[in-house]
């Protein structure tokens, strides 16, 4: 019998399944397609304090095997969330967790602290890698100074399981792994989306409003793979990977790389029941493999 | 009113025109309620340009049958790849998706306005508004005579008024320049076409106080309100048209 | 009419299209499928002073669209170079470049030194971004210290057209750019490959023999046209564009993100004949939308 | 010897056992001339898992029909999708291309090892040994008999020697097995197949000092040459298998 459960921290997570921030709204918008306690977490929208517009539209492009987004996070902010969102995510039988969002260390700090009150927030996933923001976002994840303050100043006010979100558009994606595992967070999750362009030649401008925006989808997956294996060599913690899972073997590769869980982002606007297909196949692939938990296969490739 | 993930039966494929297509696509589980105005979310199998769904408005819908129809525009791969399905193919679906137009009351006039493929949400709105008591004409605007696409299903709920932009046929211009949109009192307009034409009828519907509601057909991504990339910017900020939409009032669009 | 010459450094092409090094061998094998001296100019592969065996199969695994190579720059050496190729090569009725690589600084600048005194050879790019050897190449590529001493090297000893091919595996590609420009290049190439990995989930072994390579096409083609935007606003000199470029719809995306000249990879492996098919396109784009030069639309988008 | 991009025009396409097809492709323009042992590379179209061509032996030439003949094994989606492929459809390929295998004397003893799709370069091979007056044997590997190839074709151009794994049909075990391939003293041995059955072949026709070819199917990405994705480890270094192969002489490979 395969056992699904996975610890990351102090989390339990049922299955080794989530979704990723910013592709799975609040959860309440896949009601209708499968039931969403059954992932092991659902990680909702980009948060900040302060209410945000996000960027004008239009804020996607579809390239070669992906998209780009420069939703920039938009989302009501943190007293709409309490007031309105929280109450109604509650009722998940599973982990809620929150993707917190700041322009400056106070913004995080003080959404943090209003996010550990809630009781049914068990984790944060602290964002430093957006790309579609001016301030903040992956100016924080691209540079080791900030990175390491902003966390720090995070895990400060913050004492359940928290979790950094990587930015790939770096050099040395573990180097940040590394600092996220010395300021004492929980896990690391990788990847955000990588900075990318398109431009619609007939006009002759760029196709999102804002230049550039963020790439997504099954073109980053050997990117993002690459990045799982480079930092789950690197640290301790366990590392979450993202980037390109359109299914269950995507998901198995990135177990393979050294993930303890993965989330699944882009492939839930093409196929709303994703997440759950995945749950379903990676115990499947335990099953014919003889494996009796992801754990047995986390990192475990013959090199 | 749950949506949902279907496979459904193509059951005929018929060019209308030049770069249109007019789809028939059966439910083998039978079609779960639609409303005028809401649409699909359609995926197109085996092409790399074609990583994300594309949506397309329910033209029509039969209970009888089980099907929905589909006026289809071929501008890219994916639209070029829908118009070579072949009756027995299928076609995976998520719908029905988005908000609908708000239906006339009893002995209300209403007018249908619709350019080139504008045309697709609104035969199914007319049946609709027909079926309410209202009473529908219909304007549809084309480039010229040989862009015309068969609009016999709207001559069976109203009278139907051309305009072409060179003249060809109908009224020359826009659709605003027919005598009987601008002349009648209308009750209600409802709109779907390219952007400067349902700006402009917006505005002629403005001046006029005339409740206008318009289909907007932003970028989509997933199509479900999990995305945000297909905002508009209203009166009340930026709200996703593809939950918040596709049909607005013209009085919340910040136009 | 349309006049597609555009210039690099001391360097005239008669059109703005060249192929990728490693991509296109050195042009004999794409004689059969059409005129190779058609094009703008032809980058050679990649060579070393030394012969070089390169990596162990396999070497190669296909991704959504992309691919991950490992070739690890096999190539017989400068001697065998000098000898048997470049006497073939020098038919060409257009610029041959080679791509030059080394492990040390050494390495690079006696290559380049050889290279120097082939009468034929206008220009070579200096390849300070290969992600499949052990030693130099991205390691070059990455760090800017050692990136700005290499070129200094090559500089200093090499006084025809001297492009700089630089690697996307950083934080700010932009900035190496700069230092190229600094260090009197005459232009800057890029994107080389993304950093990737795949793994094979039956066998849960790497599909690479060197566990990560090279990811080129489409794929990474939103990323590419980034970098290319961002070092074309930051630099004066030519900036080469180079990233899944697969017909001249894409090429002119390039040249409006800013790029004055592409290359064309990975797609003539699927077509061969795509070099010669965006040559065309290009000319048709310009003369269609009342342009009379590729440098009309160089960086001409509304932003 | 021209290689050329052609769309190649499908004939037939019929299944000859679970997973594996046998497809007839016409060239309207002519066919080039094709040695045995050379393969084309095709390209699938409509599907975004296959962004590279596939690379296919030539099975098989008829001259008059201006045809090739593939046999294929659906192994994962780019096989798949050939294997649907209709009667008029297009087959976009580049070929011919590498080498091919050296043709025998007159009165040479030949024998032809084939395991499962390996069959598929050996057929056009034996026809032209047999132009050369050579003596052909064939010897077919099978897992099992339900797994066992329509080899109708081989038998015409010599005796059929099968080995099945489990012995449901033939010689049970390996084509090394099969008494006739121990004992008769062949002039040359040709084989195809999965790496571990070439390898125990080569070794017994290494251990015997028969000369003996192998065709390989390492990956390719360009299939011409251009990439050096293919190489295979010989006693010159690593050599291009689409180029320099992808038949080799068991001498020159280091196995
Ligand atoms: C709610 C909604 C309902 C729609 N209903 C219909 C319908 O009933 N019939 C129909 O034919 N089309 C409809 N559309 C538009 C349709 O979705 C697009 O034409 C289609 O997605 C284009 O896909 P493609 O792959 O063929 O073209 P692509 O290759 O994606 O694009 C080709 C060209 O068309 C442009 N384009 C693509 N999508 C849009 C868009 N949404 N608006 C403006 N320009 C676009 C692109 O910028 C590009 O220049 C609707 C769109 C929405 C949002
Ligand atoms: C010179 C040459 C001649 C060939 N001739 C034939 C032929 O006549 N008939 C035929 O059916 N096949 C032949 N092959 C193999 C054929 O090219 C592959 O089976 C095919 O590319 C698989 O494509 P796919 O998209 O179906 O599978 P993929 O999805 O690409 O792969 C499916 C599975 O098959 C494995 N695989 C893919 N390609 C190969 C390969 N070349 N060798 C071993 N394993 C592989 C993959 O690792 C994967 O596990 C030949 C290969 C070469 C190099
Ligand atoms: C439309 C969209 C919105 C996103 N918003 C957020 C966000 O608010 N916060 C965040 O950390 N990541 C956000 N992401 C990044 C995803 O969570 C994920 O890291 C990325 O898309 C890569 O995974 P995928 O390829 O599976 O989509 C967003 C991605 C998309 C496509
Ligand atoms: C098989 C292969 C071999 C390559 N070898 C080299 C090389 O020797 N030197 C180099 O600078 N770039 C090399 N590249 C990188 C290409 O020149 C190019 O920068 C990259 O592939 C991106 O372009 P594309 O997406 O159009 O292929 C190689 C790429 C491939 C796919
Ligand atoms: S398309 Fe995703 S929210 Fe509307
Ligand atoms: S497949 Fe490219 S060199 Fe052989």
């Amino acid at each position: 019998m395969v056992d699904l459960s996975v610890k990351i921290g102090k989390l339990v997570l049922k299955n080794p399944v989530m979704t990723a921030s910013g592709t799975f709204g609040y959860g309440a918008e896949f009601d209708d397609f499968f039931d969403v306690s059954s992932l092991g977490a659902i990680i909702v929208k980009g948060t900040t304090f302060e209410p945000r517009e996000g960027n004008p539209y239009p804020r996607m492009a579809e390239t070669p095997s992906g998209m780009l987004n420069a939703v920039g996070l938009q989302n009501k902010g943190i007293d709409y969330f309490e007031t309105k969102i929280y109450p109604v995510i509650s009722r998940y039988e599973t982990n809620v967790i929150v993707n917190v969002n700041g322009s400056n260390i106070d913004d995080y700090v003080q959404l943090t602290k209003r996010i550990e009150k809630l009781e049914n927030i068990p984790a944060i996933e602290l964002n430093i890698s957006c790309p579609n923001v001016k301030m903040g976002g992956m100016a924080f994840g691209t540079n080791t100074v900030s990175a390491r303050e902003v966390i720090r100043a995070v895990r400060d006010v913050y004492s359940r399981t928290l979790i950094v979100k990587l930015s790939p558009n770096v050099t040395n994606i573990a180097e940040f792994g590394v600092i996220a595992q010395e300021e004492g967070a929980d896990a690391v999750s990788l990847i955000n989306t990588l900075l990318g362009m398109a431009i619609d030649i007939k006009e002759r401008r760029p196709k999102l409003s804002t230049v550039t925006g963020g790439l997504s989808g099954p073109a980053v997956k050997p990117v993002a793979l690459r990045m799982v294996w480079q930092t789950a060599k690197a640290v301790s913690i366990p590392v979450i990977g993202i980037g390109g899972i359109m299914n269950a073997d995507d998901a198995v590769e990135f177990i393979l790389a050294g993930a303890s869980a993965v989330q699944v982002g882009t492939a839930s606007f093409i196929n709303p029941v994703t997440a759950s297909e995945v749950v379903k196949g990676i115990a499947e692939y335990l099953q014919l493999n003889g494996f009796h938990s992801p754990g047995d296969i986390v990192g475990n490739i013959k090199i | 009113m749950g949506k949902r993930v279907e496979d459904l039966i193509i059951l005929a494929n018929r060019q209308i025109n030049q770069g249109f297509f007019l789809l028939e696509a059966k439910s083998l589980i039978g079609l779960p309620v639609i409303l005028p105005g809401q649409f699909l979310q359609v995926r197109v199998d085996n092409a790399p340009q074609t990583f994300l769904r594309r949506p397309l408005s329910v033209h029509d819908v039969n209970y009888e049958r089980d099907s929905v129809s589909l006026l289809v525009q071929v501008l890219g791969e994916g639209t070029r790849m829908l118009s070579g399905l072949k009756p027995g193919d299928t076609l995976n679906v998520i719908y029905p998706l988005g908000n609908s137009f708000t239906l006339p009351g009893k002995g209300e006039r209403v007018m249908l306005a619709g350019g080139g493929c504008g045309m697709a949400p609104l035969l199914y709105l007319g049946r609709k508004a027909r079926e309410c008591g209202a009473e529908v004409s219909v304007a549809l605007g084309f480039r010229n005579s040989s862009r015309i696409l068969d609009f016999s299903e709207f001559r069976k709920i109203g009278e139907v008024f051309i305009a072409t932009e060179d003249g060809t046929e109908g009224t020359r211009g826009f659709i605003t320049d027919i005598p009987a949109f601008r002349e009648s009192n209308w009750d209600r307009i409802y709109c779907c076409g390219p952007e400067p034409m349902m700006k402009s009828i917006a505005k002629a519907a403005g001046e006029r106080d005339i409740f206008c509601e318009v289909s907007l057909e932003n970028l989509m991504a997933c199509g479900i309100g999990a995305c945000l990339c297909c905002v508009v910017n209203t009166s009340e900020g930026h709200v996703c048209t593809c939950t918040e939409g596709p049909v607005f009032n013209i009085r919340t669009l910040l136009w």
